[in-house]
Formats: C-alpha cells, sequence, structure tokens
C-alpha cells in the first residue's frame, strides 16, 4: 500500500468502517492480527447499516464493546449485496482475524463455508440455525436466540393490561425471527386472556420490509382507531414508525401502549418513550460479546449458542404497572428460562 | 352549469356511484370503515403531493421521474435540520426549501442545459440515495410533532369530515388545497393556459410571445416545493424519523397515479385514494385473517387492482404532447 | 478462500466509448463517435475529481481511495472475475432498458423481471440440476420465458389496451416481489429451509452451477455475446430497423408496413426476456438458489446503465463493468479506509451527470458538439 | 399585455365588398396585374414611409448559408412577395425578422427602431405578427384559447376570461369573413380552418406588420381567394405585409412589389405590374421553367384499380368516405377533384392499407386489397405519395438511403436473411439521387435536413423506384417549389407513360386539370360527377366541389 491513512484517522465520518478499540496498548490497525498475540474481530452486516437500532447494531455493539474488552482490534463492513457474503468475509480472513461475526440468518452458507476453509478463524453467526447433519467444522457457532419467549413474554404482558381485549402487531418481513416473535406474542396473549384478539400485519414489500416507517405508522393508526390499545411493532424501521405513531396519540401512555422489539427501545428510539412499557428483547450485544470472548478462550461449546431473550425495564412505566401483573409476567420469564413453559411455537 | 355537466357526465355518475358505495360501507361496517379510509387517504397524502410534482412538471413540458429523489432530500433536510435546531418550523422550511433545490436542478439541467429529462431525474434519484444514506446520523429525535388541526364545521360531516379534516396535520389539508388550486389554477388561469401550451406545443407558445424557458424553469423549480413537503410529511409528519430509502417507491408511484389520473390533478387525487382504499384492504384482509391468502399475495393487491383496472378502461389516455423534449429554438 | 492463484492481470478497464450505433456513414460517424469519447473521458476525469473532493472531505487520501477500489475490484485474487461476475446481470438488465427505449418505451420493470427469471430459474436448475450443465441451460432458457411473459403481459397491455409502459412495469415489479416471496415462503421452499423457516429455494447442485473459465465467468460471457448480437441486432438486421423507425416515426413505421403492436409487445419479451436471462445466470453463478434478496437493485441499476450507454447495447458492456467495478470496490474500501460503500452511489450519480450533460460536449466542442439524445420516449403516448 | 380584443384601423365600408369582387376574376392574372400599388386608398401621408427594413442579413446553420447579405424594405401599406425555390432561405429570413432566429449579421429596424429583435416577444410588442410555415397552434385546445394565447383576458387577477376571448373570435371572424368556431378544438378542424384561424390569431394583436409564410399551402382555392382579399383589405388600410408563397398567380394577383431569392441571396426584385409567371420563374430558378405540361393523349388499358361502394371512418368515428366507387385504368391518370375534408385523405388511406374499411371492396387487377395491411398494399405493386410527407413520408432522423428504402428494407437486395445490405442501400440511394435529382451533401445525410421540395423528392422517388401498377399521390406538390413542381409532374407522366394506372389527389384545381386524363369530383366522401379531362371546365368542377349538383 502506499502511504495513505485508513478510517480510523482522521474520522468526521459517522459510518467509519473502522475504529479501534480505545485500551491503551491496543492495535491501531489489522496489519498484524496474524500475531497470535494480537487480537482482532471483524464482523459483516447483513445488507443493512450498523446504526439500524436493530440486530446490526446491536451485534456491532456487542463485537466492538468484546474487542475492547481484549484490548483487541475491531473493524466491520456493511454488506450492500446479498451476494457479497463471502467476498467481505474473506476481506477478514485474509488478514488473518481471529474472530468474525456474521450478522443475519440469511449469511449461513457463506460463513459456514468460509469457516471450514479457514480452520484457525473462530466464526460466530448471529440468528443463524445450523444444520448439524452438514456442518462440521468445530470454529463455528451460530448464536440464536429464542424471539418466541421474548414474543410470549411481551404478548402475556400486553394480554393482562389490555383493556379493549384488542391488541394489533405491525411487523416486518414475514421472515423466521420475526415470525417467532409475533407467534410468540399472540401465544402468550391467548395464554394470558383468552378473549383477546391480536390483529397482525406484515409488510408486505419484500426489499424494503424493514426501513418503511411510514407504512408501520399508517398501520398503526389504522389498528388504533380498530381500538387496539396494545400494539407491537417488530419490524426494524418499519416497527419504530408503528411505536413513534402511537407515541404520538392521545392516550398514549394512559389508554394505549406499545411494545418494542429486539432491543431496549426506551435508548434506541426515544421518540416512542411516551407509550413504550417494554421491549420483546433478545441480547444480542450481550449474546455476542460473551461469545467473542468464548472464542478467543477457546473452542465454541456446540454448533449452536443459545443467547437469552426477554423483556427489557419497564422504565417510566414500572410504577404504571400493576404489582400483579408484574409478578404474573416475571413468573411466566422465569418458567421460561427454566424450559418448564413452552410457548408452543413452531414455524 | 348545464354544459359542464354533460360535458362531465360520466365522471359525475361515477363519482355519484364510489360516494354512495363508500357511505354505505361507511355506516354498514362503522367499526372498520372509518379507520380504512384514514388509513386510505394516509397512504395518499404524500402520493397526492408528488402526484402535483409530475402533473404541473409534465404540463410544463418536462417529465420528472426525479420526484422520488426530491422527497429523499427533502426528507432528510427536512428531519435533520429540525433536530439539529430544535424547531419543527425550521425543518419544515428547509425539507421545502430542499424541494425547491432540488426542483430547481431539475429544472436548471433540462431546460436550460437540455440534458435527456429522464436522465436528470435518474441523477436525481441517484444522487438524493447516495446523499441521504452517506451522510446520514443516527440517533436523532425530532424536537416536538406537527399538531393535528380540526377544520371546524368540515370535521362535523360524516366520513369526509373524520377522514379529511380532523386528526391530521395541515399538511395533509395543504395537499387538498394544492390540488385544488393547481386544478383551478391549470385549467382556469392565465398560468394555466400559458402553462399547457408550453407543455403541449413550446413552438406555438414560443411565437405566441411566451418565455418558454423562463416559465418551465419557474414551474419545475415551484412544484418542488410541494414535493419537498412530500418529504417532509414522510419523516417528520406520517412518522418521526429519516431512513434511508424511506420514500419507498412512492415517486414512482405517484408517477403512475399521475398518469391514471390523466394529468389532472382532481382525478389524481381520485386516484392516490383508490389506491390507498385497495391498500387498507389488503392489510385488513391480513389482520382479520379468515381469508387463507398469504399476506405476500394480499399485499399485492393495489398493483392488480390498478392494472386490471386500467386494462378494462378502454380508452387512452394521452399526456402532454411536448412532455420530455426539451425546447429547441429554431437556430440552435 | 482464493480460488484463483494467478492474479487477472490489472488489465485496465475497457474504454467506455460508445460509438453511435446508426449507421452515419464514413468520416461522420466517426467524428461523432470519436467525438463523444472524448466527451466522456473528459466526463469520467471531471467526475473523479468532484469524487476526490467528496473523499478528501471524509479525511481520507483520495489517490489512495480510488488505488484501494481499483485494486480491491481489479487486482486482489480473484477480484477480477467477481467484478466480471457482477457485471454479468448489469450487462443484461441495461439491456433490458435499452431494447425498448429504442421505441421510445421506457422499461423501469427490469427488477421484476430479473425476479422472475431469477426465481423459475433456480428452480428449474435445482430440478434439472442432475443433468449437469444442460439443468444450467434450461434454468437459462426458463429465465428467459418467464421474464418474456412478463414482458408479453406489459407489452399487449401497452398495445393493445393503452396501459401506459411505465405504470405497468412499476406494478409488476411490487406484484412481482410479491409473487416470488410467496413462492419461497410457500410452493418451492427448499425443504432444508421449511424448518427454518428461510425464504429459499433449494440449493442449486453442483453440476447446474454456471463457473468460470479461465477467470471469465460463463455468465459473464454470455452477456457480452447477447450485448454484441443486441447491437448487431439493432443496427444491421431488419428488426433492428423495425425497431428504430418505430421509435424514431411511428407514423412512417406504419405507413412502411412495420406491425407496430407487434414490435412493441416483442421489443418488451425481448428486453424482460434478457432481464429474465440476468436472474437465471445470477441465481446459477452466483448465490447457487433463489431468495429474495438476488435482485437487490440491479434492475433500477439497469437504468442508469442504459442512459450512460445511451441506449447503445454494445456501450452497456463498458457501462456495467464501471458499475461492476465500483460496487465490487465499495466494500474494501470500506475495510481499508472506512468510507462508507453508499460513496459508491454518489460516484455514479455524477458520473452519470457529467457524462450526459450536453453542455459538456458544447464546451468542448463549440458549435461543432453532436446532438445526442438518449431516444425520446413516447412518454406522453 | 392584455388588450382584450384590439381594434384596428379605421371601419372600412367598402373594402370587403371590392376585394371579393377582384377576387372573382383571379383565374386569369391579368386583371389583377393592371392594378398599382400606390393606387390603393391608404392616406394619411403614409404614401412611402419605410415600415420593415432590412440590411445587410446573413445567417448560416452549420456549412449552409441561409441568408446571404440580404437587403430589402417593406412600405407601409404594401405587399411585397418572396418568391423563392425550397430551401431558398425564405423562411429563414422572416424567422429572423419575427425574432425567432438571430441574425449573424446584419440589422432590421422595423418604424426606424434598429434594435435587435430578441425574441417573438419583441417582436409582437413592435407590432409584427406573423402565420408561420408550420402551424403554431396547440391542438389540444380550443380556438379561443389559442387566439388569447400570449395576451389573455382575464378577471380578477389571472382567471381566464372566456367569454370576452369568445367574442373576439367573434368579432374578428365576422369582421374578416372568416368563419371559425371558437369552441372548437384545433386537433377536430380541418387544416384550411385552422390555416383561418392562424390568421385570426396574427389579426387578433394590432399589427403594423404581417408575415405570411406560405398560407396558401393548405387552403382551398376559395379560401385562397378569400385570403388574398383579406390581404389586400389590411393593406389598404395601412398595414404591411411580407408575403412567401410557390403559387406565381397568387404573387401576381395580389403583391405589389416581389424579391426573389436564390440560395440565401436576393437575386431579383420587381413590381407585379413589370412582371408575368413566366419571368418570376425564370428568374427564381434561374433557366426557363415549362409551366403547363405537355403530356401525349393518354391510351388507357386494363382497369388496375376498382373501388366499389366503400365506405370508411375518420379519427373521430364519423363517416368520411360514403359509398365512394371509382376505376382506374393502366396508361391514365385519373384526377380526384375536392375541397379538402370531403375523405380524400381517408380514401387514400384506406386504399394504402393503413385504415380500416367499414363496407365496400377495393381490388387490385385481381387482388381483394379491402383488408390489406401497408405491407401487402406496397407489395401487390401500390406506390403511395402520402400527403403529410413529415408524419409519413420520411422519418427524419433517417439517412436519405434509408428513406429510400423505407418499404422494402426486408426485401431483396436490401435485406437477405433478416440482414439489411448496405451496399446495396447506398447504392440504390445514389442512382436514386441522381435520377431524381435530390440535392444534398451525400445520401447520407439526415432527410430532415433537405428542404421542403427535396423531401419530397424522395418520397417520389422511392414510391415510383419500384415501378408500381398502381401510384397515388396525395397533394404530391404542396409546399413545393415550381422547379420541383414542374419535375414531379413530368415523373407522374412518365410514369402513367410507361403503364402504371395513377390515382392523383389533389386540393389544388390547376393540378388536376393540367394532369388528370380523367378527373372525378368528390363532395361529401362520394364521387358526384367524372368527366374527360381534356374538355373538364374550371367552374363547373368549382360548382360541383362546393356540393351544387
Ligand atoms: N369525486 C371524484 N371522483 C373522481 N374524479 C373526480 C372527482 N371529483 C373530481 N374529479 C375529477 O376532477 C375533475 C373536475 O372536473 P373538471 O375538470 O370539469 O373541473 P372544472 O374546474 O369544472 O373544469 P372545466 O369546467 O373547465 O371542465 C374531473 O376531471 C374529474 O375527473
Ligand atoms: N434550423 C436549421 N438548421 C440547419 N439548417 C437549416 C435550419 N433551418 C433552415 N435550414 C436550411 O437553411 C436553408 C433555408 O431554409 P428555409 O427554411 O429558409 O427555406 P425556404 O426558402 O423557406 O424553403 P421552403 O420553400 O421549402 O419553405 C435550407 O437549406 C435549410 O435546409
Ligand atoms: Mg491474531
Ligand atoms: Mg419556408
Amino acid at each position: 500500500g502506499c502511504g495513505g491513512s485508513t478510517g480510523t484517522s482522521g474520522g468526521g465520518s459517522t459510518a467509519s468502517g473502522s475504529g479501534s478499540a480505545g485500551a491503551a496498548g491496543a492495535p491501531t490497525d489489522d496489519s498484524k492480527c496474524a500475531d497470535p498475540a494480537v487480537f482482532c474481530v471483524g464482523l459483516v452486516t447483513d445488507t443493512g447499516k450498523v446504526d439500524d437500532k436493530s440486530f446490526n447494531q446491536s451485534a456491532h455493539e456487542g463485537a466492538m464493546a468484546a474487542a475492547k474488552d481484549e484490548g483487541g482490534f475491531y473493524k466491520y463492513i456493511e454488506t450492500q449485496d446479498a451476494k457479497d457474503y463471502a467476498a467481505n468475509i474473506s476481506q477478514f480472513t485474509n488478514k488473518k482475524y481471529d474472530v468474525i461475526v456474521t450478522v443475519g440468518f440469511l449469511m449461513a452458507d457463506a460463513t459456514t463455508a468460509a469457516a471450514t476453509a479457514n480452520p484457525d478463524t473462530k466464526f460466530i453467526g448471529v440468528d443463524q440455525g445450523y444444520d448439524a447433519t452438514k456442518v462440521t467444522a468445530k470454529n463455528v457457532t451460530g448464536l440464536v436466540f429464542p424471539e418466541d419467549q421474548a414474543g410470549y413474554g411481551a404478548g402475556y404482558l400486553a394480554g393482562l393490561m389490555t383493556k379493549t381485549n384488542k391488541l394489533g402487531q405491525v411487523l416486518g418481513l414475514e421472515i423466521p425471527p420475526v415470525q417467532k416473535y409475533a407467534k410468540g406474542f399472540e401465544a402468550g396473549a391467548k395464554a394470558a386472556n383468552p378473549k383477546v384478539t391480536v390483529a397482525t400485519v406484515y409488510h408486505p414489500a419484500a426489499d424494503n420490509a424493514f426501513n418503511d416507517p411510514v407504512w408501520g405508522a399508517g398501520e398503526a393508526k389504522k389498528m388504533l382507531a380498530q381500538k387496539a390499545d396494545i400494539i407491537f411493532g417488530a419490524g426494524g424501521n418499519t416497527g419504530n414508525g408503528a411505536l413513534q405513531e402511537i407515541a404520538k396519540a392521545s392516550g398514549a401512555g394512559t389508554d394505549v401502549f406499545c411494545i418494542g422489539v429486539d432491543t431496549d427501545q426506551w435508548d434506541t428510539v426515544p421518540a416512542a418513550q411516551p407509550c413504550l412499557i417494554t421491549s420483546a428483547e433478545k441480547l444480542i450485544s450481550q449474546g455476542v460479546t460473551d461469545t467473542v470472548k468464548t472464542a478467543k478462550a477457546g473452542d465454541f461449546e456446540g454448533l449452536q449458542t443459545l443467547g437469552k431473550a426477554g423483556l427489557s425495564p419497564f422504565h417510566d412505566f414500572d410504577s404504571k404497572i400493576p404489582a400483579d401483573v408484574k409478578a404474573k409476567v416475571a413468573d411466566v420469564v422465569k418458567q421460561m428460562e427454566a424450559g418448564t413453559l413452552k410457548t408452543g411455537v413452531t414455524l | 352549469m348545464g354544459t359542464w355537466v354533460a360535458k362531465n357526465r360520466t365522471t359525475l355518475v361515477v363519482a355519484a356511484v364510489v360516494l354512495v358505495a363508500a357511505y354505505v360501507f361507511y355506516y354498514a361496517k362503522n367499526d372498520i370503515a372509518p379507520s380504512m379510509y384514514g388509513a386510505a387517504w394516509g397512504y395518499a397524502i404524500p402520493l397526492v403531493l408528488a402526484a402535483l410534482v409530475g402533473v404541473i412538471g409534465e404540463r410544463s413540458g418536462v417529465v420528472n421521474i426525479g420526484i422520488e429523489g426530491q422527497m429523499l432530500l427533502a426528507a432528510f433536510a427536512g428531519f435533520f435540520s429540525a433536530a439539529a435546531t430544535g424547531s419543527m418550523a425550521v425543518g419544515i422550511l428547509a425539507g421545502i426549501g430542499t424541494g425547491l433545490l432540488a426542483g430547481g436542478f431539475l429544472a436548471w439541467t433540462t431546460v436550460r442545459w437540455r440534458m435527456d429529462q429522464i436522465i436528470a431525474g435518474v441523477v436525481l434519484n441517484i444522487i438524493a440515495t447516495g446523499l441521504t444514506s452517506f451522510y446520514l446520523v443516527s440517533g436523532k429525535t425530532l424536537p416536538g410533532v406537527i399538531p393535528n388541526i380540526e377544520v371546524p364545521l368540515l370535521s362535523q360531516i360524516p366520513l369526509i369530515g373524520d377522514t379529511f379534516f380532523s386528526g391530521r396535520s395541515a399538511i395533509a389539508l395543504v395537499a387538498i388545497i394544492a390540488a385544488v388550486v393547481v386544478h383551478v389554477g391549470l385549467f382556469h388561469t392565465r398560468w394555466g393556459l400559458r402553462t399547457r401550451s408550453v407543455g403541449e406545443y413550446p413552438s406555438a407558445a414560443d411565437t405566441a410571445g411566451i418565455n418558454v424557458e423562463r416559465l418551465r424553469l419557474v414551474n419545475v423549480t415551484l412544484a418542488g416545493s410541494l414535493a419537498g413537503l412530500a418529504g417532509v410529511y414522510l419523516s417528520m409528519d406520517a412518522s418521526s424519523s429519516f431512513e434511508r430509502g424511506m420514500t419507498a417507491g412512492r415517486g414512482f408511484l405517484a408517477l403512475a397515479i399521475m398518469i391514471m389520473g390523466a394529468w389532472r390533478p382532481l382525478r389524481a387525487v381520485a386516484m392516490a385514494l383508490f389506491f390507498g382504499f385497495v391498500n387498507a384492504v389488503a392489510s385488513q384482509l391480513q389482520q382479520t385473517g379468515g381469508f387463507d391468502v398469504p399476506p405476500q399475495l394480499t399485499g399485492t393487491l393495489p398493483y392488480v387492482a390498478t392494472l386490471v383496472v386500467l386494462a378494462l378502461a378502454a380508452g387512452r389516455v394521452r399526456g402532454p404532447a411536448a412532455a420530455g423534449q426539451p425546447y429547441v429554438k429554431k437556430d440552435q | 478462500m482464493s480460488e484463483t492463484s494467478t492474479a487477472a492481470p490489472p488489465s485496465p478497464p475497457a474504454e467506455p466509448a460508445p460509438r453511435e450505433p446508426r449507421d452515419r456513414g464514413g468520416l461522420l460517424a466517426y467524428l461523432i463517435g470519436h467525438q463523444s469519447g472524448v466527451v466522456i473521458l473528459v466526463a469520467l476525469v471531471i467526475s473523479l475529481l468532484v469524487g476526490a473532493a467528496l473523499i478528501r472531505y471524509q479525511g481520507v487520501n483520495p489517490w489512495f481511495a480510488y488505488e484501494t477500489l481499483v485494486r480491491e475490484a481489479l487486482v486482489t485474487p480473484g477480484a477480477f472475475t467477481r467484478t466480471l461476475q457482477k457485471t454479468a446481470p448489469l450487462v443484461l438488465t441495461g439491456l433490458a432498458v435499452v431494447l425498448p427505449l429504442r421505441l421510445g418505451l421506457f422499461n423501469i420493470g427490469g427488477q421484476g423481471q430479473f425476479a422472475m427469471g431469477a426465481v423459475m430459474g433456480a428452480w428449474v436448475a435445482y430440478v434439472a440440476g442432475g443433468t449437469g450443465f444442460l439443468g444450467a441451460l434450461l434454468g437459462m432458457l426458463v429465465g428467459i420465458v418467464f421474464g418474456a411473459l412478463v414482458g408479453l403481459l406489459v407489452g399487449v397491455l401497452k398495445a393493445y389496451r393503452g396501459v401506459h409502459e411505465v405504470i405497468s412495469t412499476i406494478m409488476l415489479n411490487y406484484i412481482i416481489a410479491g409473487i416470488t416471496f410467496w413462492l419461497v415462503v410457500g410452493p418451492l421452499q427448499g425443504e432444508s429451509s421449511k424448518t427454518s423457516g428461510i425464504p429459499q429455494t433449494e440449493p442449486i447442485p453442483e453440476a447446474a452451477q454456471l463457473g468460470a473459465l479461465g477467470g471469465v465467468p460463463i455468465g459473464f460471457a454470455i452477456a457480452v455475446v447477447l450485448a454484441v448480437a443486441g447491437w448487431w441486432m439493432l443496427s444491421r438486421t431488419t428488426l433492428g430497423f423495425r425497431f428504430n423507425t418505430v421509435g424514431a416515426n411511428k407514423s412512417a413505421a406504419g405507413y412502411a408496413g412495420i406491425p407496430i403492436n407487434r414490435v412493441v409487445v416483442l421489443s418488451m419479451m425481448l428486453g424482460a426476456g434478457l432481464a429474465g436471462l440476468g436472474g437465471a445466470l445470477e441465481a446459477e453463478g452466483t448465490l447457487h438458489r433463489f431468495e429474495p434478496a438476488i435482485v437487490g437493485t440491479l434492475g433500477f441499476d439497469g437504468i442508469t446503465i442504459a442512459l450512460l450507454a445511451r441506449a447503445n447495447p454494445l456501450a452497456t458492456i463498458p457501462a456495467a463493468f464501471l458499475v461492476g467495478v465500483l460496487r465490487t470496490g465499495a466494500a474494501g474500501l470500506q475495510f481499508n479506509t472506512g468510507i462508507a460503500p453508499e460513496i459508491v452511489d454518489l460516484l455514479l450519480a455524477i458520473i452519470l451527470l457529467m457524462v450526459s450533460i450536453p453542455v459538456l460536449g458544447r464546451w468542448l466542442f463549440r458549435s461543432r458538439a453532436a446532438k445526442t439524445s438518449v431516444a425520446t420516449t413516447s412518454w406522453g403516448s | 399585455m392584455s388588450d382584450p380584443t384590439p381594434t384596428e384601423g379605421t371601419p372600412r365600408p367598402v373594402g370587403h365588398d371590392t376585394s371579393q369582387e377582384h377576387l372573382a376574376s383571379v383565374v386569369t392574372n391579368e386583371a389583377i396585374l393592371g392594378l398599382p400599388p400606390e393606387q390603393s386608398g391608404f392616406g394619411e401621408g403614409n404614401v412611402g414611409e419605410v415600415l420593415l427594413d432590412v440590411q445587410g442579413l446573413s445567417k448560416s446553420f452549420g456549412a449552409v448559408h441561409a441568408n446571404r447579405d440580404i437587403s430589402l424594405s417593406v412600405r407601409r401599406g404594401e405587399i411585397v412577395a418572396l418568391l423563392g425555390e425550397n430551401g431558398a432561405g425564405k423562411s429563414t429570413l422572416v424567422n429572423q425578422i419575427f425574432g425567432l432566429i438571430t441574425p449573424d449579421s446584419g440589422t432590421v429596424s422595423v418604424k426606424g427602431d434598429t434594435a435587435p429583435i430578441k425574441d417573438p416577444r419583441d417582436a409582437i410588442r413592435r407590432g409584427i405578427g406573423m402565420v408561420h410555415q408550420h402551424f403554431q397552434l396547440v391542438p389540444v385546445m380550443t380556438v379561443a384559447e389559442n387566439m388569447m394565447l400570449g395576451h389573455e383576458s382575464t378577471r380578477g387577477g389571472g382567471f381566464l376570461d372566456v367569454d370576452s376571448a369568445r367574442t373576439m373570435v367573434r368579432e374578428l371572424s365576422a369582421r374578416f369573413g372568416l368563419a371559425v368556431d371558437p369552441d372548437a378544438v384545433v386537433e377536430d378542424l380541418p387544416v384550411g380552418t385552422q390555416q383561418r384561424v392562424e390568421i385570426l390569431k396574427a389579426l387578433s394583436r394590432k399589427v403594423d406588420l404581417l408575415i405570411l409564410d406560405e398560407p396558401t399551402a393548405v387552403l382551398t382555392p376559395q379560401e385562397t381567394d378569400e385570403l388574398l382579399g383579406v390581404m389586400r383589405e389590411l393593406a389598404d388600410s395601412g398595414t404591411s405585409i411580407v408575403f412567401i408563397t410557390h403559387k406565381l398567380r397568387e404573387v401576381l394577383a395580389v403583391a405589389d412589389r416581389v424579391y426573389v431569392l436564390r440560395q440565401g441571396a436576393v437575386v431579383g426584385e420587381v413590381a407585379t405590374a413589370a412582371t408575368d409567371a413566366r419571368g418570376l420563374a425564370t428568374m427564381m430558378v434561374g433557366r426557363e421553367v415549362v409551366l403547363s405540361i405537355d403530356k401525349a393523349t393518354a391510351t388507357p388499358g386494363a382497369p388496375v384499380l376498382e373501388i366499389e361502394d366503400l365506405h370508411v371512418q375518420d379519427d373521430r368515428g364519423l363517416v368520411a368516405v360514403n359509398g365512394f366507387s371509382l376505376t382506374v385504368r393502366a396508361g391514365e391518370i385519373v384526377g380526384v377533384a375536392g375541397v379538402e375534408g370531403n375523405g380524400q385523405r381517408e380514401l387514400v388511406e384506406a386504399l394504402a392499407g393503413m385504415r380500416k374499411v367499414v363496407s365496400g371492396t377495393m381490388r387490385l387487377g385481381d387482388l381483394d386489397l379491402t383488408t390489406a395491411d401497408p405491407h401487402r398494399t406496397h407489395h401487390a405493386g401500390v406506390g403511395h405519395i402520402p400527403e403529410d410527407r413529415e408524419k409519413h413520408g420520411i422519418v427524419s432522423s433517417y439517412s436519405i438511403a434509408d428513406n429510400l428504402v423505407l418499404n422494402e428494407y426486408d426485401q431483396e437486395p436490401f435485406a437477405r436473411g433478416g440482414v439489411r445490405q448496405f451496399d446495396a442501400i447506398r447504392e440504390n440511394a445514389e442512382t436514386l439521387r441522381e435520377e431524381f435529382d435530390i440535392r444534398s451533401s451525400g445520401v447520407m445525410q439526415t432527410a430532415g435536413s433537405l428542404s421542403g421540395g427535396n423531401k419530397q423528392k424522395v418520397v417520389v422517388a422511392r414510391e415510383m423506384a419500384f415501378k408500381p401498377r398502381l401510384l397515388m399521390a396525395a397533394q404530391p406538390t404542396r409546399g413545393v417549389d415550381v422547379g420541383s413542381i414542374e419535375f414531379i409532374h413530368r415523373r407522374i407522366v412518365e410514369a402513367r407513360d410507361a403503364g402504371a394506372a395513377v390515382l392523383l389527389v389533389s386540393a389544388e384545381l390547376d393540378e388536376v386539370l393540367s394532369l388528370a386524363d380523367r378527373i372525378a369530383v368528390v363532395h361529401g366522401g362520394a364521387v358526384v360527377a367524372e368527366m374527360d379531362g381534356r374538355d373538364a371546365d374550371r367552374t363547373e368542377i368549382g360548382r360541383l366541389m362546393a356540393g351544387d349538383h
């Protein structure tokens, strides 16, 4: 290479692709990743960005935190085209990164292929379920989350809280993680309150299903008009649009409420705070951080790693939700964690 | 009056039938009908504004396929200006101003430089996509909301009142007013006569002493403000965030609406409403269940319905004859 | 991971100097071709300079950024092949816009036509995959056929029902997106995907996948052959004469005995068929199955390419290659400099703007500038 | 800007009548030639005052010198004609006066004001009105809308006052005796009426100088006479007129003076009183022009075209051809005479396969062509010179060579196995260019850049080259200069003599009279009379054309 600066210096870019972990003595570039003493973590996003307020962002934050804790180096690539997965992973393998995180179930094939070809590198596939009969590599693990449990918990809470017995869900694309949330939510709501009906809409388009807040808001508005009083927004920015719309509605926080998804959206979508009682959360950041650390320490425990999912804190609504409701929900969540309560969700 | 009725008989009959059907549904299914009308209009608002941009452009002889980009830029500028200054008003003005700028870009390149109009529109779209996703900053929020207004008296009318005149911000009202103003402007004022002549047969306008280039420049630029308003509506009113590609093809749909509306503002409103309503039906089918049609297929309903309607409606509509062609004077 | 140990020679990008398609005759043709070549070259240089300013503003050395972009797209082992792989569908979606544009029809349905060809092509190549290359061939044929069927619908609606092609292609993009998505969560969903619910078809067997011959992807070779064939057809054959005549003067075409409606339908079918083939090739050569994300923005990129190429089929090759280089190099650019890949969209917009500004030619050549118009679309009719 | 109804001059009690009167005898020029220009009664001491003065005007388009150092002047109340072959530079000249084209050098001064005329707006402000060679009307708008465009009458801040526009149209129309319906949509009107609208439009603003660029090309003889009357009347009231036409008869009938242009330069100026048609033609072309055709007597053979009880609709679905029957034999020219809009266009289009036949039959020899498309018709041996050459006859962006094979493009030797044979195409073009004297820089020049007469020659060459059994010529010399007319007429007669059946459709009565061996007069879409060409009587035909039978 010639004497040019990389993205680490200079700055000014909001979407800076690389950022060294701040700890003193941490590597500032990836030229020495092949050195066993130098720990490098790379991340490839799904066709999305690391600021998507959703799973890409959570994984990104988790991986960055892990690298920082371990005094390592971290960098990411945002995929623009689903056909670039392999090429983008190879950017990291060429530089002999130690751990590579790939985000999204569509990358499963590319990840396992890269794992087979690069036995010295550890791969973590977020949201990826592998077929144990086909994948034999030991240097890869799919980090999956029980979205149905998070959805179930949220649905249970909503079932107990609703006054109109009408709930709504504004969803992104009809794909497995979203479906699991949605079906879990419905099952949980019905378990808590058999009289409840749940109106469910998936975004019809394929390409911008997670990026259409205007559509999400419109659907939420319509559901509110049809007397739904708690609405679950689960579909990236599309769902966020629904949350924000409900936050603007009259009665937000007193008569109508919303429930977020994936992360604690109290933090990621502040505009939703007036109505946001909780979020059906999967702890992607924490899961990624933990799994990266596991990878540094040694082998993965299994082909799949199960992350945690549950409900976010109630924040300002802590005082407004009746104690018995909170207790019942906590109990249900605990039972699911213990495995004594099954959500019954299958795809 | 009598001739007006005679001239518009088909339209009037269709409008009457639609209106009656709408009221019947409204009273028969009062649990869902109002919300569906609301959803239809909510869906239609940005389409109406954007379709007006298309109508003004093409009536002046400039094809604008850059509406999508104009809206996206305006949504971006509006949202981030509001977030940065803490003032919704500044955001709205910035969005409209950006729409004007984008309109000015299209006008200048196509009218002054005689760049191919399709190319100029495509350029605008790619620039908008690139700029807004490249410079996007996440984590910003709007300082407030655009307040909803109730229009006195009008909001009391059943169906029409709760659909159009209550529970919406001023932007929705502006969309209606703009459609009426543009319609009256186009067909009943000097500006409209000149604009239409420039879009139909510019050399006739030129020889009649009309400054073709200037009229096109002004019209296309000013129409940009409506695209700006549509963008503002998307990121600051209908939702409260800016996302990459959040216009989601609405600029192109607006073009389709414009053509379906035969390049007439009020008909475009009707078509946008039709489109919005079928959308509401599609999602209602999904949500009430009972129908075992997969959501991917019900979601295509509005588009299928559009094609079917167009294929059945015999007779082709004809757009402004000079739309798409730069006006080149005899010796240039 | 590197499939090709011998790095493809870093041949410089082909000169994107499209000649005027029509037979304008000897010297005149040469001059016009030459002139637009110079204009395009100057336009590219200006675009790169503007891009450099943007990159500089990001705090990155523009020279290093461009070097990285080119290296990542052309020099890095396997990169050149990957760039060609990316170029192939772009050539085809570009042609899908070019052919109807010759008649003044604006096909913005590349997205849908591509997806239709991809899903059916992928499925057939999977089903017939046991037969090896024959399966791949079948997949391509089916891709063409299904793409062309979409085109047939658009063409018939246009010619016989007067439905504006811009409307119908936009609507069909949405409709096909819905249908293809439904297909891969329903009837055509792969068995292995059913348990996980992933919307995709079964993978195409290795034997029916399309690889590369000596670093040149088969799909790319096919695309280039078709671009040349398209150019030959338009400039040398009676069919091309029909296309051009309908585009130039519909009334005269009718007077000359050209069956306008049939030519309209045929052009849409050819264009859409090529987009469908692009889809099938992409499924067989790149992703080895269908999933909705396969389309990406390829259909819309086709519009950009057709316009860059000024509706000349031959010029779609360099135009698509340019886009291919930018898109391939973008990830490496982010990896090495931290510049977000969207910079590529900005660069493309600037290039298209510069290449199409007529005043540039006028500034350079004074009054002798060629009158360039891509094609007048029959927008209003 | 928006004068409602422009009042023009003073009312003239007798002007109208006198003009009509002398036009009735226009058939022979001599009556008019005796009219000295200064004799007319425009007074107020304006006689001789120069209104328009052009000095040293030059304009080039690339290598073409359209105007070279042109100087001329027009006095108040004078009618000056511009004559010249196609492409001589007449339109270029007047377009500069009207501000549509910027001169390379030279000055145009109107009423002594020498400031350059920037654009039409500027020209209009200085009192110039113009009727353009090509219609400048918005087809989808009504007559009233077209008439008020640019100087709209409005009320209450920009709202159109359509009623006052209608009134204006009616008033103007009554004043000049040019009937138009203010509420008719322009594209629905016959061309003659459209031209009337153009003229009224120019007159609707106060004009001192009126420029008329070939206004009579699309008018019937009656309409032409009406217009000439209006012109004379205007001139009498002090308006100056620049009049461009290819018809020497009209020049001699109405103009005071004539400027003759050749290849962009003024080659002569003459008072009409001092010249005649032959002299003007010679000045124009630079050689003797044969104004009348001498042709041998026809020797008609077997019937070639047999039309029986044909019914055809026009674009709006109204009956246009209504029970038309006619037979054309080999070796004869049958002329269809009639006022435009009596189904001639629809008849020809139906015969050419471009328009659906409602009922009736048409046969070419043994072939039934009733349902044939243009392709089959052409290959059955029908040559067709279409009425609207810009729309149907040529593809402007194509080379002359391609235009010369427009309907043979897929035939041997121009194509083999679907592949075009450029050598053969070029060879064909070179031959025809030579034979038909198509003036161009080469056969690869685009047809759009040719002058009107040469475009027409391209069409004529193409349609004659394949030796058709039946040649249909619709308005074959419209807008064509005398030299080219002579040439085209000669070729048509030659085709006849070679045994072709010729169907000539023309609104130009003189053309029909001089060419046709047999004349069929149409009215209301049907033949109302047939007669031998030799003993046809002009007045009689005129009467039949007007529906008087
Ligand atoms: N409810 C409706 N449904 C469908 N179309 C409508 C409706 N209301 C108005 N329109 C459309 O809007 C237009 C309004 O009529 P019109 O154009 O005649 O208005 P106008 O201002 O009276 O013009 P003019 O009298 O000059 O024709 C019509 O073209 C009609 O198609
Ligand atoms: N815009 C233009 N570009 C190039 N050449 C032109 C242009 N306009 C006119 N010419 C050329 O200039 C010459 C004069 O044209 P002009 O139209 O003035 O002729 P004209 O005397 O009016 O002929 P006609 O009797 O056919 O109307 C012709 O050779 C014509 O081809
Ligand atoms: Mg290391
Ligand atoms: Mg002329």
